[in-house]
Order: structure tokens, then C-alpha cells, then sequence
């Protein structure tokens, strides 16, 4: 049977190989001229125990996992079991296991899924050098009609520094799955359409956000380890020396955090990543940036919480603390990325907020966004670039006593110079201060900091980027971050059927925008909120923020379980007359 | 601050940003300020190329008395603070100062990895052995037996903090001890902390007139070292271990090279980075 | 004039003896039967700067200053000027100054109030031994009409440590400005009532926070110092040993809250006490204690954020951080006294229902409630005490392979071993875990201690003590905190001229109260919201939290600033025809 | 359990939870596990008396799989977590267990802090030279020119962590290195620790085989000290300043006294403390 888009569940027991052969077989499928996703599901084992890659492919770009998968290949007949709950099947759908060493765990769901028993340890004994994974990969690639040719240009790339025997062995392998593969059911995938070389990018969201922030300007990063957002790290410590840039390895959050504070204050445009107990860590700090006015990029790459959580697991429920998780009246940016490929636009548009307002912004990325790895168009450059306003030497602010760090001036934004400029001689100060940052309590110079603080921030220009809104009728759909992905095919399904639905996933998520808001909910009767949280942080954010309109229902769930499109359409039905999907 | 803008010919005065102090009158910590702004003056460095750094503490208030470019940060951060300005702007003459409370208790985990890391800065703790700021509690350095720290009614009755020997075991490159007593010797001990490569920390001890008055004989008590600074980390530590924490001067002098990564661009197009993401 | 109180500020510059001379006459005034209040104010020396004590005395409890000031008495002419926005004057105000050494400090308001020169640093010098400050007690208490005869109880009580000498030379001097008050204007204060010793208490409200922490069990204590908690903690460091329990000290605010997250797992009711700075370090542990249910108490004494702000004066915007500064989804507790002596009350409520709970609670006390001195009423001892639910050694859940700490259970809360206990051996963890408390990353245990946590804490039965109300009608007036005390005197003069006012001062501000909230808005048409926030804290917690009928208004600033009961007034003029007052 | 809960004749694997640790096969954590149980078999102490504490990392998991009292806390302050339970909760035998990056990185302020207070407790430090858990970055004991680590590609340059001389320098009352190679005697040395008086830290070369798989040849590298423990902190200090970090065993046994305030009322009615705020 032929679907639009194919997904595919790979399994194997520890050092199996699966995620090498679900790697290739994404880059292949990209190599063909498909899009697709890759994520990765693995047990507590550091290293060795069960793992699973769950792969899906289309020629539309895509965003989400579907409702299904259609083939499933377990390279160890134990090793499904784990993965069962992400891994929902269709009476037609097939599983291809090798039997062999081991009952196939008897926990799958019950379904009339067709299961096809095939010796690929066997198979790979055969060929001298051989591993199952390869065989696997030959037997998936032709399973859902890959040219054997666009494999091996994969094979070539990855294993040229191997060797060729190891080559050799490969090829060979994938050639025994190809030949194997030809009596199993085939799928007929969407058609292949080729498309010229570098047109399309493999790229994972915490790549992402990394060359947002050097796009955006960052040259110095300060970082502490820690999952889910370390790949972001990884990415910077290589990239940055080549721009000239640097990645200290702090001894902790709170160093990596005044790092970046004593850094920006030098000048230059700073980040640090980290996930939600860093965060926890920095918000002190993070207090600092605002009171002294020193623009930071916060990136929290979140994970399941409270506390150490589930940390290799998706969940949106760092909002709360990035949004009140400063003690005092702190105003500051929080943002969040609409999609994997926009962690390069929301977090290069961070750096240029922060360094355009002398602010803190907080990007709230999070597992599913960030470790998830897509064939996806080559992503625009936008000219957003960090442009801090500094006073030119000799201008009038700098003659006379002092230079007046925090004149309240008509925006809340005062130029601020940069150690090393003659005359600009200032003490950034965490203490409340007067115009000319010398300490101060009085109830006046507190005051008029205040509203500096906060009208910057709120008075700014922001255009259309504080969300994306698209469709129309008057039920809508807001959510944010990694559900954002979900939603929108649900709504491009329904939308197929007929359905009439607004969706608005928000981008900036503080500053608060009333006028925006108010005109984006025009005419709306009836909305959707959608996110990953127990405790419907962002429900209870949109409250306090916003008057919602009409009849408002919060479809909300902990991680690390993720929305599946027919999950958002069913909570859509009765308002657009039965499923349409 | 016409002639504060060039580097020549400036006074200690200069250095000096004119905001009375919040300081209880006789406070040590009026001397450091001296001290400081006579080594800012005998080096001649201009006042807009030097950072001072600092956390809380009465202590920690000495930048904006300063006409230099400071940064009164947070509680215990201030060597992060200054770390990260120094690695993004080598060529400043970064000094980060506060009390022992700031600089090892809350402090004490960026006290070690910067002596560790050994980034070419100054650290000058102005040392009285209480918290000042908060009226008065026992800090790292009190000596066991203080009764009157308002939260150890009887006395911390633990193992006082040393800081030059920690700073030594963790790797600080210059050490040298002070007294706020004593405003020349400290300045010319600041300047030999400044011109010496990678991280100096000058301990001043400075009394705490309000909370520790009795601390107004340490000018009586303090001495020269009787030998010369070495450069053997294990004879400084011999000699550390068994000093009584008022021998002042030098005591030691490393020479490990600074941590400072270069910042030298190795591609002029930021677009080749997106070779690495093509299919 | 008589007044039913008196208001009376006291200047001075530093090492003048200020505070002394208000505490005593304070003492004194409690001592003749009267209620009062008194307030220090202090510029940034550490010391030896100006310092001002700001006293009330009536014959009625007081939980505010009044609108204005009826007699100010300066030491030093030059010390009044910094005080000057914190003490209003009227036309029928009086000033007393030493105009000697200095001309007084012209920045006194327009006022016809009128001065009078007395000379007592010239008079305190014909006293041997005597002191300006001791002259004025004399003075201040004859003008007030308060006996000598208090006074020199109080002289007797304070100086019997320094001798027969100091001893003479103060009542001399007091004599001396009993003598000299002859010729000022008195004024009549409210009637004198004598009352049996014992029957009042002078205390502050970090004192009735340490009392109440006590009374509640807490037996351990770790904590760092900061402005303004850290007498709270001076407190305790002396009061603990008393009762076999401990104080230390730590090195931070990180080792502060897990040393009482550890202690607390050992069994012993545990609390910290710190401000806004130290409590942003705290949270990523608090997130700890909730997850793996280890009951602890924090106390943040609030001052003006953000940042290090303005540590020695008032605020109260550390309610987001409180509510929300916690990472994942982390139900917990967050309480606030609605008075200086309702800090015992509430502290000790926290502590009983953070064990009952096994989860963490966070006080919001100020710095206003916290280092206000009063004369009060003795408060009440409630029988609130820590209770945990521990299993009985040898009960069911003990035997069998692995006890269950977290069993779900019906209300959530489950049985919990300490220590020691044989057979009731497990693991906490902040890691999420299944019932028995081993690490689960499975969606289905995810949910299931989620559920668990926040159904203990949404289920349990607070009774009446969740907030203060009072009054009836159709307006109300919700606020809390130190905000409470001019709300109160403000309906109280209003309901004096007859209009009907409702009062609802919130105590339990997590868990939320949707019945009770909604029985007390029963009929209720306009609603005024007093908090002492730049950014509106307090009014989006409300929104977010509950549907807020009709017309609402907030009347907010941030600190230093105190509201006064008059302009509370002003803000209900319109609502209750005219001002009343 | 049921002679779990009385301490007689209990088995090593009696100690053990049952719990699949998710280390990798071959990581010297296991050994390490091991000798843990054998000392507390060795002691003879009832699993319910006993309480391991931990931060996180992989080290850090040590807790779940025992069958004492356990707590797996946040990373880095599984000192201060212990500290609090044991100045509590003095009958109880607590041991804080963990790793380089817990212990020395993030927890380097607790391991200051706690070494100076010196309570009666047991610290068992995993030492790997890398974060594991976060798959493989340098730590604070990691060689400066170790190039593998993934923050650190052309390696940290910095000065390497001494946690034995820090632990000496900050007042720690008992010093020993183990090898994981060497599970009896490590066993031994926690048996010594465990009854030492005050503060023991105990160092564990323990190899992370998959992201230092050359550490696998620290059991052919270490060797026994050739000298006995000294308690003399100076003589220590000597010795450790010199050592290459490979001699095993007992390097520095104090006697400083534990620190644990009393815990006896000094008055039996809490109303007693009413009468300081009657007028
Ligand atoms: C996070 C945090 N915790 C606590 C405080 C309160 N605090 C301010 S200064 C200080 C100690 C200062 O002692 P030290 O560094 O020795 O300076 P000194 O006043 O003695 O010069 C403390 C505990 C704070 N400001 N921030
Ligand atoms: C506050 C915080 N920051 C970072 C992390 C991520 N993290 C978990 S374990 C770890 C390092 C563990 O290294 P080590 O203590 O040496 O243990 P090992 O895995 O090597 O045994 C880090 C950085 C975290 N869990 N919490
Ligand atoms: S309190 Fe002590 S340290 Fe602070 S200013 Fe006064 S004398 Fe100096
Ligand atoms: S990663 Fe290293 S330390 Fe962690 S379990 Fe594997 S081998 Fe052990
Ligand atoms: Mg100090
Ligand atoms: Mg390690």
C-alpha cells in the first residue's frame, strides 16, 4: 500500500548498531530527495542496553511522528519491549524481527500486524566483516524503494576513514539485505524526486540553535554539561574558535552564568546553555543582567522535571521558572522556538533582542526540538544581528562628571559604553541605582529604574516575529515549542477535510503583547490550548497574561509521552464535526 | 576626566570616583582603597583600561569608589564575573576585589577553579574575618574559638579556612600577603600582583573596626617574611603550612603560563559553517 | 490636641543613640499600658550614617504607621533631610532640633509646622556622664505624657549591666528633659491604661517567625546570612540549643537547603531562612524536596529585588519566585503571615503542614513585618506541631520485598520511614521513580507520581486558616503580607463612618483555593488589590489563579515606599462615597 | 530482609538492593559497589543504620543499589545533604558517595566547606578523570592535555585538580587513594575510613570504560604507598605535593576532633521561651 509519508521503528539490543543504521538510512532517504525525522529512544544504560531509532519519511517537510508506524525491524527479538508505547502499530502494519538468540518479547499490543521472522545475525555471519545493522539497512532501504545507489554514496562518506575492507563488508551486507528484502512486502513510499546537492540540510535542533547564536553574533559561550542541551555545547566548542570566538567549560552554573555576564560587559555577545537545573541555578544571576543591564542569551534545553526528572525525556514545564523564576521585579525576554529549524531564527533573534535592549533573554528550547534530527529545506540567513547601542566617543553624555550609565531616556534604552572607551568609566551594579549608577534606596531612583527596566522591554518594536500565526475561522489553536509540530499537521489534515482553524504558536512569550494578542484573538469562539505539562503552565500563563475568549479547552499531558497529530485532532472533533483525518 | 583619559601623568586621587564610602569611619578597607588607587597610579594604566570586579561585602563596594570601569556583582561570583571578562577582553587589566566572606565561603568553589584556571588577573581579599555587611558572623578565616559571631554563640569550633594554601594546592600563580596597615607596602605589593603573569591573590588584613575591634592590633603584630618569595610550590607550602598567617610580603611567585585562549578568527566567512549541515 | 495614637520620629546622626531612645520609649510605653509599633531607618553607612526611629503608640494594636507625623525630634539639625519622604508632616505637627552645630537641613516639606530649638547636646553636657539621646527620652516622654516612673523602670532593666554610674547619669538626664518639657506643647495621648506585666509582649515579627518555627517542631536549622532574615536566624542560633536542637551555619545558601533537606530525611523538622538572592539559589533543591518528599520549611524575609535591590528596605515581589521559580512541574506550598504577630501563626502552620505533606513550604515574611518592633496582646500557643506519617515498624507495607515509599495510596501522601527504622530501607530521589522508589523513565510512572504529588497537596483539608476575611458587602480588598496592616486600619476608619467593606488577606497562596475563593467573592461587585509590586505580581497570580468578578482595581507600588491607611482610603473614596476618613 | 534488620551475620550481598545497576559493562563502579558492601559486611552494621548519599553522575547512583537508607540528591551537594543528616542524625553511619565532577566541580564548595567542619562521615569519591554521565567531558582531575573531551577538543590546559592536597590544606581528618582494580582492598581501606573519627575522604581510581577506556590500565600503573599514614598534615602535605597520584592506601590519618553539636535540652518546657518577650 502507498502512504505519503513512511515511518519506520528500528530496535536493537546494546551496541546493535541501530542508531548508525537509522542514521544512514535518514541521510539516504534525504540523498533520494525526502525529507524526514530521526529521534532516539534508548533505557537508563549509559551504554549497552536497548535502544531504538524511530525514523519517518515524506516529500512534504515534516515536524511530527505520525499516529503510527508501518514498519518496525528489531535486529534482537528482546529488544522491543521496552519501546512498545512508542511504537503503536496498525493491523497493517509489519514487523521484521530476527528470532534468533531469544523469544520475541511477548509485550506488544495486540494488533493483526504481519510478522516476518529473518535471520540478519545469520545473514551478516555470512559476509566476512559483516554486522546485522548493515544487513538491516540494505533490507529497509529496499523495503521502502531506496535506490541501492544513494546507500552506498552514504556508505562511501561514512566509512571512508574506516577503510575499505570495513567498506567492503558493508556494501556487501547492504547488498545480502536488498536481495533478502525482495520477497517482503514492499512500500511504496512517496515519490522520489531528486534534488540537487545542498539544497536540503540534515541538522538536529540543538545544532541549530548553536548557529543561531553565532549568527545572531554570540562569540563568547560559557556552559556547565548537562542533558539535554549538551549537544548545543559540543557544537559551539568547535565552531566558535573558528569565528574567533571561545567556549569555557565552567565549574558550574553559577560560574558559567557571571561568566557570560563579565563578558557581555566586555563587549561581547554571550550565551550559555543548559537545561532546567542549571537554569534553577542561574536565575540569582540571571537577576543580576537585569538590574545591572548586561544582555545574556539563556538557551534551556528542557527535559522532564521537577528536579533531576526524567533527563533524557521531553517536557515544556520550564515555563513557569523561565518566566517568574527571578526574585524581585525582574523584567526580561523569554522566547521558545516554533520548530526544529527555527531554534537558528528564535535563538539568533534572542541575541539581537537582548543586545538591542541590554536584557536577558531566555530561549526555552527543549528535548524533542533539540535532539531530533531533520532533512530539512537549507534554512534562510536573517539579517537580525546583535547591535548593542554605544554612545560614540566625545557624544555629549560622555563630557561632564559622569557618564549617566542608566539615564532613563525616552525608550528605557541608554547607550552603554564599553570598557576600554575614555570618558564612559561606569560600575554596573546589581544594587539599585541612580541615573549615574551610584547605589541608591530612595524610593525615586528605585522607581524610575523600574520603569526604565520595564518599558524598554514592553515599548519595544518586535513586528510579527512574537508569533506565527496562520489559518482562519474562528476556533483556534495555541500552543508552543516542540507541540507546535504536531499541531500543525493536525490542522493541515483537517484543514484537507475542509476544517476552518486558526493556529498561533507563540514565539516571544515575555514581554507579554495585548494589542497583538487581542487582534490574532478577533472573532475567536473557541480554542485549543495545547501543551506538554502536568500542571497547564501554559494555560495558566495565557490567564494571567491575556483575557481568553469563548469557550477555552487545555489539552495537557506530562512527558515524555509525545502528541501524536490524530491525538490533537480527536480534542478537535466535536468543533469541526467529527474526525476528519 | 580629560587626562584620566590618557594614561600619563595621573594622580592616585584620580583614580578615585568621588562617592563617599559607605564604610564605618576607621574601617581597613578606606587604606585599601588607597593602596589600590596608588598602584592603579604608579602603573599608570588609564583609569578606562582597568575593571575592578567585585561581589557583596563592604568590602565588595570598592569598585564604584573607583573612577575605572567596575562591576558590583552578585554575592560569591566575582572571580566567574571577572574570568569571563578577562577571557573575552585580554587586553584590560581585570582586578577583582571583595571580603573573606564573599571570596571563600560562598565563593569558595570559584576561588579554587580560578586558581586552577589561572587567568591574568588580580584577586585582592580585604580579610577580617567576619561578615561585615550582615552585622557581624563568623566567615572562613575566624578562628575557631570566636564567641561573639551572632550565629556561633560559641565559638564556629571548626578548622579556620587558609587561603594562601589553598590557593597554592589549586594552582594561583602569585601570592602574597598584606595589611591594610601598612597602604605603601600593600600598594607596591599590588603592582607586583598586577605585573605578574596569570592569577595573584593579595590577602589584606583588614580590620573590622565595628565587629572586630580588636582587630586594630593587627599593625602591631603583622611582620615582614623573613625569606624571600619562592617559586618551589613545595617549600611555599612548607612554609604556609607553618606561618601564622601574619608574615606579609610575597610569598609566592609561580610561573605557569595564564589560561587565555586565543581569539583569532580561523574562517572569514561565518557561511561556511552551514558545509558542515548540506546533504 | 489628644489623638487616640501618637506618631513620633526621632533623628539622629550616627553613634547619637537614636534607636536606644526609641527602643526605650517604646518599652516604656508598652510598660504604661499601650500598644505601639517602631520602625528603623538608616542611610547606607554601615554605620555611623543618619538613622531615624519611627514610633506609634495608641491604646489600640497597631499594624501600620498613621498618615502622618505629630511630633518629630531631631539630636542633630543636619539629620533630618534624608528622612523626610518617610515622615509626613501636618500643619499642627511639631518639630524639636538641636539647632546647634549646624543649620537644619532645609529640605523639610512645606509645612506649617512648628520648630522649636532645644539645646541637648548642651544640656546633656551639664549632666557628668550624660548623653543627648537620654535627654530627649526625657523630653519625648513628658510631651507624650508617658510617667517618669516607666522610664526609669525601663533605665533600671536596660542598664543594671552598666553600672551604678551610667545608671545615674541617664535618669539625670532624663529628669533634666522632663524638666525641659515643661514649656512644650503636650501632647495628650490616648487614655493610660495600666496592664498586669506579662500580659504584653515587645517582639519583632523575625522573632515571632523563629518563636513559631520552634513551636512547630523545627529542631534543625541551616542557613547563610542575609539582610533582613538574618535576625530570625540570631534568634534561633541562641533559642535551638534550648530545646536540643541546632543551627549551623553554612557556607552558602546551596548546602543551607540541602543540609535541611538532609536532616529532614533523618527525621527533624527542619527550616532555613534567607531573602530573595539566597531563595533563587535554593530552588533548584527545593524542586528536590518536592520530588522526592522530604518536608522543609523556607523562609524568605523579602526586600526590594531585583537583584541585590535595596537589601534593608521593603517589598514584596518574591511571590512569582516563590509560586513559580521551581523547574518541572513541582507542586508545593507558599504561605505568607497576614501580621507581625501572625508571623508565629504562620510559621508555625508551615511547618505542621510541610511534614503532614512531605513536601516543601515557603514563607513570605518582609522586611517591614519582619523588623517591625511591637507591643501586641501575649499571642496564643496553637496546637499545630509537626506531624509526618511514619509507618509502624512491623505494619503491612513494611513486610514483603522492598517497602513502598511512594505508593500512591489514596490521598497521595504515603507513609514514611526514617532511619533507623529496620525493614524501611529505601532510596529518595530527585530522579522519578516508581512506588518503591526505584528510577523509572516510563511515561506511566512519570504520571502516576505526578498525580500523587500534587493530589496531596490540592486535596489536603486547610480549614479556615487558608486567609483572613472579615467584613462584609459587596467590595473587597484582597491583599497580604505587610500590605495587610494600613488595609486594616484604612476599613477600619471607613467602617467607623458606616460603609461596609469585605477584607480578604490570603495566607495559603499555593496550593490554590477555588471553593473557598469562590464562597468568599460570593456577591461581591468591586474589588480593590493592594501589594507592594512594580509589575503587579499579586494581581497575576490572582488571575491566573481565580475568576475575579467585577470591576477590579489595583493600587500598587514597589518599595520602600509603605502604603498608609489614608491613601488605601483614597483608593475606595469613590466606592464608598467619599472619603470617610 | 528479615536479618537485614538485625546487624548480625549479614553477607555482603545482603547489602545489595537487587536493582540492574545501568552502568556499562566493565565500569570500575561495579568493583566499587562491591568493596562497599564488603566493608559494610565487614562492619557488621544493620542496612536500616546505615545512609549513602549522592549527588549525580554515574557514580551517583551508588545508592539504589544498596539495601541501606539512600539518598540519590541533586548534583553536587551530596556533602551538604549528608552533613545535615549526620549533624541530625549522629547514630546513624552515613556515607556520601559520588564522583570527580560532582564532588570537585559543582560540589567543590561543599568538599571545601566539609573538610573543614570535619564531621563523622565517610566520602567515597569515584575518581574517572571525565563526566560519564554526560558522555564524556573533561573534569577537574582530567590530565590538561587530554583532547577527547567534548567541550575541550584541543584539552582543558588547565592545572589539574588535587582533591587529596585540598582535602589535606581545607582540615580533612583521613586520606586514602584505592584502585577499583583492587576490590578487598578497597574494602578494607572504606572498613578504616568508616571507623576513623571525623571527615574520611577515600579517592577511588575508578576507570570509565567507555569514554577513558585507557584508564582500564590504571590497575597495572598503581602501587601501594611505600610509606605509612602520617598524621602529620605538613609531612603529608610533602608527600602528596610529590606523589604522581597512583600510590594506594592510607595517606593521612588526623586527630582532630568531629564536629557535632549536642543535641540536649537545656530547658524542658518550651514555654520558657515565651518569657523573654513579656514586658
Ligand atoms: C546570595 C546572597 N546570600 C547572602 C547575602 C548577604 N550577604 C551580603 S554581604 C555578606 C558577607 C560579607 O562578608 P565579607 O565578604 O567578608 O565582606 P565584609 O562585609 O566583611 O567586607 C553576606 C552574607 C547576599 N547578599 N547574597
Ligand atoms: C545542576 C546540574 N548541572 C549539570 C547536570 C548534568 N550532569 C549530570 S552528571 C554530571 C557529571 C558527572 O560526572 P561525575 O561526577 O564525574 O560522575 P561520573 O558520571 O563520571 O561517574 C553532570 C554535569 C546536572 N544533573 N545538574
Ligand atoms: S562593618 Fe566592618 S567591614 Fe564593614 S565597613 Fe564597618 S568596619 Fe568595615
Ligand atoms: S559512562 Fe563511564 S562512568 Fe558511566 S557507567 Fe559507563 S563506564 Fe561507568
Ligand atoms: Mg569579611
Ligand atoms: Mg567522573
Amino acid at each position: 500500500m502507498s502512504r505519503q509519508s513512511l515511518s519506520i521503528a528500528l530496535s536493537g539490543s546494546g551496541g546493535s548498531g541501530v542508531m548508525t543504521c537509522g542514521s544512514m538510512l535518514l541521510e539516504a532517504a534525504g540523498k533520494a530527495g525526502w525529507y524526514g525525522i530521526m529521534t532516539r529512544s534508548a533505557g537508563p544504560q549509559i551504554r549497552g542496553g536497548e535502544a531504538a531509532a524511530l525514523l519517518r519519511v515524506s516529500n512534504e517537510p515534516l515536524e511530527s511522528h505520525d499516529d503510527s508506524f508501518d514498519l518496525v525491524l528489531a535486529l534482537d527479538p528482546g529488544s522491543l519491549g521496552r519501546f512498545v508505547a512508542e511504537i503503536p502499530l496498525r493491523d497493517d502494519s509489519v514487523i521484521i524481527c530476527d528470532m534468533a538468540g531469544g523469544r520475541r518479547n511477548a509485550t506488544l499490543p495486540e494488533t493483526a500486524a504481519r510478522e516476518i521472522d529473518l535471520p540478519m545475525k545469520k545473514m551478516a555471519k555470512a559476509v566476512k566483516g559483516g554486522r546485522p545493522n548493515m544487513i538491516a539497512l540494505g533490507v529497509l532501504a529496499r523495503v521502502i524503494g531506496l535506490p541501492e545507489s544513494s546507500i552506498n554514496r552514504i556508505l562511501d562518506k561514512a566509512l571512508k576513514s574506516k577503510g575499505p575492507d570495513a567498506l567492503e563488508a558493508s556494501r556487501a551486507c547492504v547488498k545480502e539485505g536488498f536481495i533478502a528484502a525482495v520477497d517482503l512486502p514492499a512500500f511504496t513510499g512517496p515519490p522520489i524526486v531528486a534534488v540537487p546537492d545542498g539544497e536540503r540540510w540534515s541538522i538536529t535542533g540543538n545544532e541549530a540553535a548553536g548557529l543561531g547564536a553565532v549568527r545572531g553574533g554570540v562569540r563568547f559561550v560559557a556552559a556547565y554539561p548537562i542533558t539535554p542541551a549538551t549537544e548545543v555545547l559540543e557544537w559551539l566548542a568547535t565552531s566558535l574558535p573558528k569565528l574567533g570566538g571561545v567556549l569555557v567549560q565552567a565549574e558550574d552554573e553559577l560560574a558559567s552564568i557571571n561568566q557570560i555576564i563579565g563578558a557581555s560587559f566586555g563587549g561581547k555577545p554571550s550565551l550559555t546553555a543548559t537545561s532546567g537545573p542549571g537554569l534553577a541555578l542561574m536565575t540569582e544571576s540571571i537577576g543580576l543582567s537585569v538590574c545591572a543591564e548586561v544582555p545574556v542569551v539563556v538557551l534551556d534545553v528542557m527535559r522532564c522535571g521537577p528536579s533531576t526528572g526524567i533527563a533524557t525525556k521531553n517536557e515544556q514545564t520550564d515555563l513557569n521558572i523561565a518566566l517568574n523564576g527571578l526574585h524581585g521585579d525582574a523584567p526580561h525576554l523569554v522566547l521558545a522556538p516554533t520548530s526544529l529549524t527555527d531554534c537558528i531564527f528564535t535563538t539568533q533573534w534572542a541575541v539581537h533582542l537582548a543586545e538591542a535592549m541590554q536584557a536577558p533573554a531566555i530561549v526555552l528550547s527543549d528535548q524533542s526540538l533539540g535532539q531530533t534530527r531533520a532533512i530539512v529545506n537549507a534554512p534562510a540567513d536573517i539579517a537580525f544581528l546583535a547591535k548593542r547601542e554605544v554612545p560614540e566617543p566625545g557624544e555629549e553624555k560622555l563630557q561632564g562628571e559622569t557618564y549617566q550609565r542608566y539615564a532613563i531616556g525616552a525608550t528605557g534604552v541608554s547607550p552603554m559604553t564599553i570598557p576600554g572607551q575614555p570618558g564612559g568609566q561606569y560600575t554596573a551594579d546589581g544594587l539599585e541605582h541612580t541615573e549615574a549608577g551610584a547605589p541608591s534606596s530612595l524610593y525615586a531612583d528605585h522607581l524610575a529604574q523600574l520603569d526604565k527596566r520595564s518599558n524598554k522591554i514592553t515599548g519595544f518594536n518586535y513586528g510579527e516575529h512574537w508569533a506565527d500565526i496562520d489559518g482562519t475561522g474562528d476556533t483556534m489553536v495555541i500552543t508552543w515549542g516542540s507541540a507546535c509540530g504536531p499541531v500543525r499537521e493536525a490542522l493541515t489534515r483537517l484543514r484537507a477535510h475542509g476544517a476552518d482553524i486558526k493556529m498561533l504558536a507563540i514565539r516571544l512569550l515575555a514581554p507579554e503583547r495585548p494589542e497583538d494578542m487581542s487582534a490574532a484573538l478577533e472573532g475567536i469562539k473557541r480554542i485549543l490550548i495545547v501543551e506538554q505539562s502536568h500542571s497547564k503552565q501554559f494555560y495558566r500563563y495565557l490567564r494571567a497574561a491575556y483575557d481568553l475568549p469563548g469557550e477555552v479547552r487545555v489539552f495537557n499531558r506530562p512527558g515524555p509521552l509525545a502528541f501524536k497529530p490524530g491525538e490533537i485532532i480527536e480534542q478537535l472533533a466535536d468543533w469541526c464535526g467529527g474526525d476528519k483525518s | 576626566m580629560t587626562n584620566a583619559t590618557t594614561g600619563t601623568g595621573l594622580k592616585a586621587r584620580e583614580y578615585k570616583s568621588g562617592i563617599k564610602p559607605v564604610w564605618c569611619p576607621g574601617c581597613g578597607d578606606f587604606t585599601v582603597l588607597g593602596s589600590l588607587t596608588k598602584a592603579l597610579s604608579g602603573l599608570q594604566i588609564a583609569p578606562e583600561n582597568v575593571a575592578i570586579i567585585s561581589g557583596i561585602g563592604c568590602s565588595s563596594r570598592m569598585p564604584t569608589y573607583l573612577s575605572t570601569y567596575g562591576f558590583h556583582g552578585v554575592h560569591g561570583r566575582a572571580l566567574a564575573l571577572a574570568t569571563g571578562l578577562k577571557v573575552a577582553r585580554p587586553d584590560l587589566t581585570v582586578i577583582a576585589t571583595g571580603g573573606d566572606g564573599d571570596g571563600f565561603s560562598i565563593g569558595g568553589n570559584h576561588f579554587l577553579h580560578t586558581c586552577r584556571r589561572n587567568p591574568d588577573m588580580t584577586y585582592i581579599v580585604m580579610d577580617n574575618q567576619v561578615y561585615g555587611m550582615t552585622k557581624g558572623q563568623a566567615s572562613p578565616t575566624t578562628e575557631p574559638n570566636w564567641e561573639k559571631g551572632k550565629l556561633t554563640p560559641s565559638g564556629t569550633g571548626i578548622n579556620p579556612f587558609q587561603p594562601l594554601v589553598i590557593a597554592l594546592a589549586s594552582g594561583a600563580n602569585f601570592i602574597a600577603r598584606c595589611s591594610s596597615s601598612d597602604q605603601n607596602g600593600t600598594a607596591r605589593t599590588i603592582v607586583e600582583a598586577i605585573r605578574h603573569p596569570g592569577f595573584s591573590l593579595v590577602q589584606v588584613l583588614s580590620p573590622c573596626v565595628t565587629f572586630r575591634p580588636e582587630q586594630r592590633d593587627w599593625k602591631k603584630l603583622v611582620q615582614p617574611a623573613p625569606v624571600e618569595a619562592t617559586s618551589d610550590p613545595a617549600r611555599a607550602a612548607r612554609r604556609l603550612l607553618t606561618d601564622k598567617g601574619l608574615f606579609t610580603g610575597v610569598l609566592f611567585k609561580g610561573n605557569r603560563p595564564p589560561y587565555q585562549p586565543l581569539l583569532e578568527p580561523g574562517i572569514d566567512n561565518i557561511a561556511e559553517l552551514d558545509e558542515e549541515f548540506r546533504l
